[in-house]
């Protein structure tokens, strides 16, 4: 199950016609770069604005925001299909707005699929090697190995009506992928699909990615997916670009306060940064590291960071401490999470192995405690 | 026409437009191949002759026939403008019936609007008066014409209501729409002969005015029409010369030739209209019996009267309108 | 352009000069160039030239105009003439929409014959069809004695409006049907299932989604049948009386008659100002109520099928019925063809096939079917060609200017024949193109336009917008984009607007009857002159042979693509 | 934020008019009973078939599987929109194939959503109310509470096209929800959903279903979903049901392979059962409990009940024990995850304690050990 590389043994293509788009992109992946970008659908606020962005050749890219963020538009400026209403892009440096979407040699999965609904399925997949006039033989053995690697043998003459939901996207997946553009955009290429299969699909993704270097840009929901797959993740809020970063980078440093609870669980604190520590109610902290510039900012402390002790019992030494009630304590094999209500009613969460010491039981008093280095500061 | 009157040597082409159909076949058997066999003048045929075809054809320099079978009112309200003048040496105005010529043109042929009736729709009194086609009461049924106010309607309608024919001009149109409202509703204003045709031979309509030869078509295709020989209007057939067409002298020819008798007795034979010039005898022409039962030119046909060409020419624009809204009012 | 106000943000940001949108509205214009060029030569100059002559003849002025609205009787004729034609698209609407469900319902093989039946009254020309309502009607016809049998009276249908109405709606029958039927397929059925899981009866959720989505379709057939109906007048002039004369019937007279060029133009131009006024009218009366445009948002269309629902007793008898009105003046025109008789009789009273010998005899009839055939096969195939790719231009108009330029795609229908065979005629002498073939298919081209652009656009305005924006992601160019993914998609429509065309040529008399020549006429050019002075019935004969000629061929054709479709899905 | 209850408030609706379902069934919700299901399309394979299942009033049930399996159409069966090719399915013990879909007080989210494109966000939600006749007031009040719970404010007005995949997916769970019908089918609602939003759905979706006893029957290919939200679980595999139980019941005892290898991780030994022990290659291992019908079975153990140490260390009394490399250990906050490849090539693993001793790494040739009382065996 391997995805077949278009572009890697060239002689099997006809003679350069005038399919080959004059400018054609290098055979590696290319290098993106967003000014400034901005869309505003008819007359209403800017779904996505001032959106700034270097994606290198060969990146993996993953766009993560919440639902109606922008990630979908922005996808739709890169590939051509919706037209900026301010800011470019660039290809490789040449700003490709006059390029017509099929120049761009792009591949792309629709978030709704867009199947040729009076295409088989073989037909759907072998589109976009038909428009690049491979020979059939090619065709048909390039079509036969993503159709292994998606796991639609059987289904190659059903029409996309009568295929189910996680078929079709997979469908999709495999005309994006068939025939190795330069740039996938993928825009929840997996959502549909059972655990397992998504697994198997994500290592094919990375395993190509990996392979061909080719530039992904990837729109998930799914935050471990995020994690796992992507070399940076840009984190979308109402249209603008919050945070860019590795996921371990913006996991332990989010920056905005909207990162650390959108990207993973947070326990935050809202307290005032003074000269001589972190004001919270009647506590004061020590600033740890990254003591300056911290005015205004929030202070975060990630749950597998926390521990959790009861409110008599000794603070380890060194340790910053804020009480709160437990609400709830629940074991996933081998961890136990616990849930936390701080005396400013703001809720928390510690995640603990599942045999920690001391135990804890909803209803008990406690303290939530942690090294200084361990936190972080975020902008509201 | 620039190369008017050019006297080209070698065969040439006229071309013919007309009514189409069974007519214009006579129109070729009768006219058109005795003159080709003595002058060697081929003929093209179309049909129908539609006058607005000749207005835009000669308002854009380009006529395309040389001549047309169709009504003179036309040769006579836009002679020299959409027509032409016929000079021809041959073309005699005496020859004609008085009151039947114009500049523009002379008839070819001679017919009559006839009344008829359905002889099956009434077994026992007919109808045998002009008088009973707007008597419903006694003769109930429908009353088919075509669809044009110069097809005898309106001078029936005035002498039914007492005018005598030969008082009939200048027309008084609203006497006569008067009188026709009283039978108005069952009075059928048909859009072709064709369709006259098929009413009277479906049993349709009970009565009808039509020109000489479908009537002759009528009841040779099964209807059983009997004329009524009280009073009939009868008018010209004539071929006019579409202005600026360069074969106009040879188009004037072939007129001067078809009114000739042997031509003219031959067409009407075959029509059962009558030969235009007055020197032809009618009793000569070998008519059928059908063809002679509707036939105004043969002795006692009751009253007659020419339809008069200068009223009709002059009024026909504005009858026409009035005719309009007079019918869908 | 409303977009390009502000370019906030740094200097260096600038607006892109040619992004989709901008490549769009070139498109937009490159796809409707060809028509209109077609147009503008066809039909706009002449029609300039009308409008000038409407104000300078006989006198210079508006005395044209004001006659109008004093003469009495244009603008009763004129309100009448709009009533009748909508009441024609009203009824039609009525008889048409439930055949039309009930195709998009069919399986392959019965949907083949439900299409040909809709079919079958094009094919079987307009003169004998009116003779066979005439028949029909009559006193003593079929339907008196029949409506007698049942109790219904003996009032004869003929010289009545209802007469006329139920003859114009079975003859305007197939133009909605095509077009409702085209963009009906589109709808997803699904949504239909939603609608009854959210509580909506299967009535209630017919009402309230599939009719909204099937507005393009009724939209579509009801402007071609409305604008149709207007220009009418061989129908009433046979079947009704003067109290049924449309307003074509009172051009008619002004032009041919009176040669009054410039009163029947100003007439003919008034038709297509008040026509257009009351489409733009019901338009935006609609718009408050329905989308112009749906574009889907669910995942590709699942066809009805198996499960999907089927037709039940009520709507398969309903139907019948229709499918009986479509058929009923050929059924009546091919036994009148072998009739002995010399004018039409049906049922015959004596049988022969005199017709038929005259017709294969007769040089004239032979011919006639021949070029007949040939202009409407090219006159349709250019009309399809160009009016599907301004078709595909007005789509990606704004709502605006897509509004004028239908208006002037449309005109062409509304201005009486008369009129535009007189200008075009006039155009053609000074061109020489008169007199030729091909003349007569370049008028036809620009006459049949309008209806291919309307059936195309329908079905146009039910498509994913998103397929064709996927199909060139995918690297498709535009070319390819049109003939892989969207042609295929708006087949239905092209394929109903190229009947459409090719019937309309087929049909199409005043204009072929101007711009003939000797052996150079077509064949409703040949009936008509046959039909003028007095009855022929080879034209039972001839348009017998055109209905098999055409018929068998189509449903041929159908029934192998229902099983080769079948084949193909497996 | 919460999902308003329609039908406990019954004096709103006008008088039962002929709208209301003759045999309208009870406020909870119903009894579902499918008796032998199946379904072919045209002539293909069987897309579902020998479905038996029980659903109790209230119960929420979870259809899991993999994609294509045959969850949609089982859930289009019973709601009326696809005609059982076999089976009946009998609410309340009524059998309810004669009743038409809208008779059946149903709620369904599709899978494809299936908005009324020609209809506002607003519209849309209001639809089922509409068709209920409740008084405009009462419409603008409820549809204003579920906009406000999927977060859909200010997009009231806008068309499907124009919302973003999440909104629209939040547009069909609103619409499906609002009018409160007796029983909920929900095909993948939250599937295009980030973490957040999905989890805050998650809990109202809970707490609908505690407050109103509807039944629900829900699709979903994401596991923790599953076990999280549901009574009872539901495991599809090509058309048949494989298993149904608790998600405890069923992540202990899965009792085929497919199960334990769909529903969370498992280590799988392939082995014949003897009088005196399961026998896998050289080892016989004690069967531990439910020692009988052992025949032909394999032996699944779950990664958190395994341990694993160097090959050569000392192997606790009494446990179980297989040779196998390590291949991959990988580190996830509290806990570490030890990917394994067994003697016989087949894959396995253990996730145990981030500080867990013996530590191992990759290449290490170990012994996964377990207690026979961990273990479980499963049908091929
Ligand atoms: N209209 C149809 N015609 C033929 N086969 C169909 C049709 N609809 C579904 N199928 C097939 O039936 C099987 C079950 O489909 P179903 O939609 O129920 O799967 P599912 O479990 O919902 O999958 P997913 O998780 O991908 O949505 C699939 O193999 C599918 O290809
Ligand atoms: N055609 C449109 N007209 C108006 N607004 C639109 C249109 N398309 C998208 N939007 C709005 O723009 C915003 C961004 O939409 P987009 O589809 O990019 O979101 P997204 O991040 O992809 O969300 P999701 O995760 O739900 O798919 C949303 O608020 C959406 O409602
Ligand atoms: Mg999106
Ligand atoms: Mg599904």
């Amino acid at each position: 199950m391997r995805i077949p590389v278009l572009g890697t043994d060239r002689q099997t293509r006809r003679p350069a016609s005038e399919a080959a788009p004059p400018a054609a992109p290098p055979a590696a992946g290319g290098r993106i770069r967003l000014d400034g970008l901005g869309k505003r659908f008819g007359s209403g606020a800017m779904a996505v604005s001032g959106v700034d962005l270097d994606i290198a050749p060969g990146e993996f890219i993953t766009l993560l925001g919440p639902s109606g963020s922008g990630k979908t538009t922005t996808l739709n400026m890169i590939a051509g299909f919706t037209d900026p209403s301010e800011g470019r892009i660039l290809l490789n440096d040449q700003d490709i707005s006059p390029l017509p979407p099929h120049r761009r040699n792009f591949g792309m999965v629709f978030q709704s699929y867009a199947l040729f609904p009076h295409l088989t399925v073989a037909q759907n997949i072998a589109f976009p090697l038909r428009e690049r006039r491979l020979d059939r033989a090619e065709i048909t053995r390039r079509v036969g190995e993503v159709v292994e690697l998606t796991d639609l043998r059987g289904k190659e003459n059903r029409r996309p009506h009568e295929l189910s939901g996680g078929q079709q996207q997979r469908v999709a997946l495999a005309r994006a992928v068939v025939f190795s553009p330069s740039v996938l955009l993928l825009d929840e290429p997996l959502s549909a699909l059972d655990r397992k299969l998504r697994q198997s699909l994500q290592r094919e993704i990375k395993r190509l990615h990996d392979e061909l270097r080719l530039t992904f840009v990837f729109v998930t929901h799914d935050q471990d997916e995020a994690m796992t797959l992507s070399d940076r993740i840009a984190v979308f809020r109402e249209g603008r670009l919050d945070a860019v970063g590795t996921p371990d980078g913006l996991y332990h440093d989010p920056g905005t306060r909207f990162v650390a609870q959108f990207l993973g669980e947070s326990n935050l604190f809202e307290g005032t940064a003074g000269p001589d520590g972190y004001r919270w109610r009647d506590r004061v902290w020590p600033l740890g590291r990254g003591a300056a510039g911290t005015e205004g900012r929030h202070l975060v402390v990630r749950p597998e960071k926390l521990g959790v002790i009861p409110a008599a019992d000794p603070v380890p030494s060194g340790h910053s401490t804020a009480p709160a009630t437990v609400t709830d304590v629940s074991f996933y094999g081998t961890y136990q999470r616990v849930e936390l209500r701080y005396d400013d009613e703001s809720p928390g969460c510690v995640v603990r192995p599942a045999q920690a010491t001391p135990s804890v039981t909803a209803g008990e008093a406690v303290l939530a405690h942690w090294r200084p280095e361990d936190q972080v500061f975020v902008t509201p | 026409g620039s190369d008017k009157g050019q006297n080209s040597s070698g065969p040439q082409t006229l071309t013919w437009a007309s009514t189409g159909g069974q007519f214009q076949d006579n129109e070729i058997e009768a006219l058109q191949k005795p003159f080709t066999e003595k002058t060697g003048t081929k003929f093209k045929n179309v049909s129908p002759a539609d006058p607005a075809q000749v207005r835009a054809m000669v308002e854009s320099g380009r006529p395309v026939w040389d001549l047309a079978n169709m009504s003179w009112i036309y040769a006579g309200a836009y002679c020299d403008k959409f027509y032409e003048k016929l000079d021809h040496r041959d073309l005699d105005r005496s020859l004609f019936p008085e009151g039947t010529t114009g500049d523009c043109f002379v008839p070819t042929y001679r017919f009559a609007n006839v009344f008829a009736y359905n002889a099956d729709l009434y077994k026992g009194e007919q109808p045998d008066n002009i008088k009973d086609f707007f008597d419903t009461k006694r003769f109930p049924g429908k009353r088919i014409v075509f669809d044009y106010p110069k097809n005898g309607l309106l001078e029936s309608a005035l002498v039914a209501d007492g005018v005598d024919p030969k008082d009939l001009y200048p027309l008084d149109v609203e006497r006569a729409l008067r009188k026709l409202d009283t039978i108005k509703d069952q009075l059928v204003f048909a859009p072709s002969y064709g369709a006259v045709q098929q009413m009277l031979v479906d049993k349709q309509a009970a009565m009808v005015i039509t020109v000489t030869a479908r009537a002759i078509a009528t009841a040779e295709s099964g209807a059983n029409l009997k004329a009524v020989w009280d009073f009939n209007t009868t008018d010209i057939g004539a071929l006019v010369i579409p202005k600026g067409t360069p074969r106009a002298d040879l188009a004037q020819d072939a007129i001067a030739f078809a009114i000739e008798p042997e031509q003219a007795k031959a067409y009407a034979a075959l029509t059962g209209t009558a030969p235009a010039r007055t020197d032809v005898d009618i009793e000569s022409i070998d008519y059928s019996d059908v063809q002679k039962s509707f036939n105004a030119f043969l002795p006692d046909r009751g009253r007659l009267a020419e339809q008069d060409k200068k009223w009709w020419i002059e009024n026909t624009d504005k009858v026409l309108e009035r005719w309009t809204e007079w019918k869908i009012g | 352009m409303t977009t390009a106000t502000v370019t906030r943000g740094s200097p260096d940001t600038a607006r892109p000069v040619r992004g989709a949108e901008g490549r769009n509205r070139t498109a937009a214009a490159l796809l409707l160039l060809p028509a209109l060029i077609a147009l503008l030569l066809l039909f706009v100059l002449p029609m300039i030239s009308v409008a000038v002559r409407s104000v300078t003849e006989p006198q210079a002025g508006l005395g044209n105009y004001i006659g109008l609205f004093t003469d009495g009787y244009t603008l009763r004729v004129l309100g009448r003439t709009l009533l009748v034609a909508l009441i024609v698209a009203v009824a039609g609407l009525l008889v048409a929409y439930p055949y039309a469900y009930a195709m998009t319902l069919a399986g392959p093989v019965g949907r083949a014959l439900l299409v040909t039946v809709v079919l079958v009254p094009f094919w079987t020309s307009m003169l004998a069809r009116n003779y066979a309502w005439l028949v029909l009607l009559q006193d003593g016809g079929l339907i008196q004695r029949f409506s007698r049998t049942v109790g219904l009276g003996d009032e004869p249908l003929f010289g009545t409006t209802a007469g006329v109405a139920l003859s114009m709606t079975q003859v305007l029958l197939p133009f909605l049907v095509l077009p409702l039927y085209s963009s009906m397929q589109q709808i997803d059925r699904r949504l239909l299932d939603a609608g009854q899981s959210l509580g909506a009866s299967r009535l209630r959720s017919f009402r309230k989604i599939y009719l909204p989505l099937s507005m393009p379709g009724v939209m579509a057939g009801t402007s071609l049948v409305f604008v149709l109906a207007l220009g009418f007048y061989v129908t009433p002039a046979l079947l009704g009386s003067p109290q049924n004369a449309m307003i074509a019937q009172i051009i008619n007279v002004r032009a041919r008659d009176r040669l009054d060029f410039g009163g029947a133009g100003a007439m003919g131009i008034f038709v297509l100002v008040v026509t257009l006024l009351v489409m733009g009218l019901a338009q935006r009366i609609a718009k408050g109520r329905t989308l112009s445009s749906v574009p889907g948002v669910a995942a590709p269309a699942r066809p009805a099928g198996p499960g999907g629902g089927g037709s039940g007793p009520w709507l398969r008898l309903y139907t019948v019925l229709v499918g009986f009105l479509l058929t009923a003046p050929t059924l009546v025109v091919i036994p009148m063809s072998l009739s002995a008789g010399t004018t039409f009789r049906f049922p015959p009273e004596e049988w022969s096939t005199r017709w038929y010998d005259n017709l294969a005899h007769s040089p004239a009839w032979t011919e006639s079917i021949g070029n007949s055939l040939q202009v409407a096969l090219v006159s349709a195939l250019a009309a399809t060609v160009l009016g599907t790719a301004a078709a595909m231009g007005l789509q990606r108009l704004g709502p605006r200017s897509r509004g004028v330029l239908f208006g002037l795609l449309l005109s062409p229908l509304i201005v009486p024949n008369i009129l535009v065979a007189l200008v075009i005629f006039a155009a053609f002498l000074r061109l020489g193109l008169n007199g030729t073939l091909g003349g007569i298919m370049l008028a036809h081209t620009a006459l049949a336009l309008p209806y291919v652009v309307i059936a195309v656009f329908a079905r146009l305005q039910g498509m994913d917008p998103r397929l064709a924006t996927a199909a060139s992601g995918l690297g498709a160019r535009p070319w390819s984009v049109f003939r892989r993914v969207t042609l295929p998609q708006a087949l239905p429509g092209v394929l109903s607007g190229a009947v459409l065309a090719f019937v309309t040529s087929l049909d199409e008399v005043v204009v072929a009857l101007f711009l003939q020549a000797p052996g150079v006429f077509t064949l409703p050019v040949q009936m008509f002159n046959s039909v003028t002075i007095q009855i022929d019935p080879t034209i039972s004969a001839a348009s017998s042979v055109m209905v098999i000629l055409v018929s068998v061929p189509i449903l041929l054709a159908q029934l192998v693509g229902a099983r080769r479709g079948k084949a193909g899905t497996r």
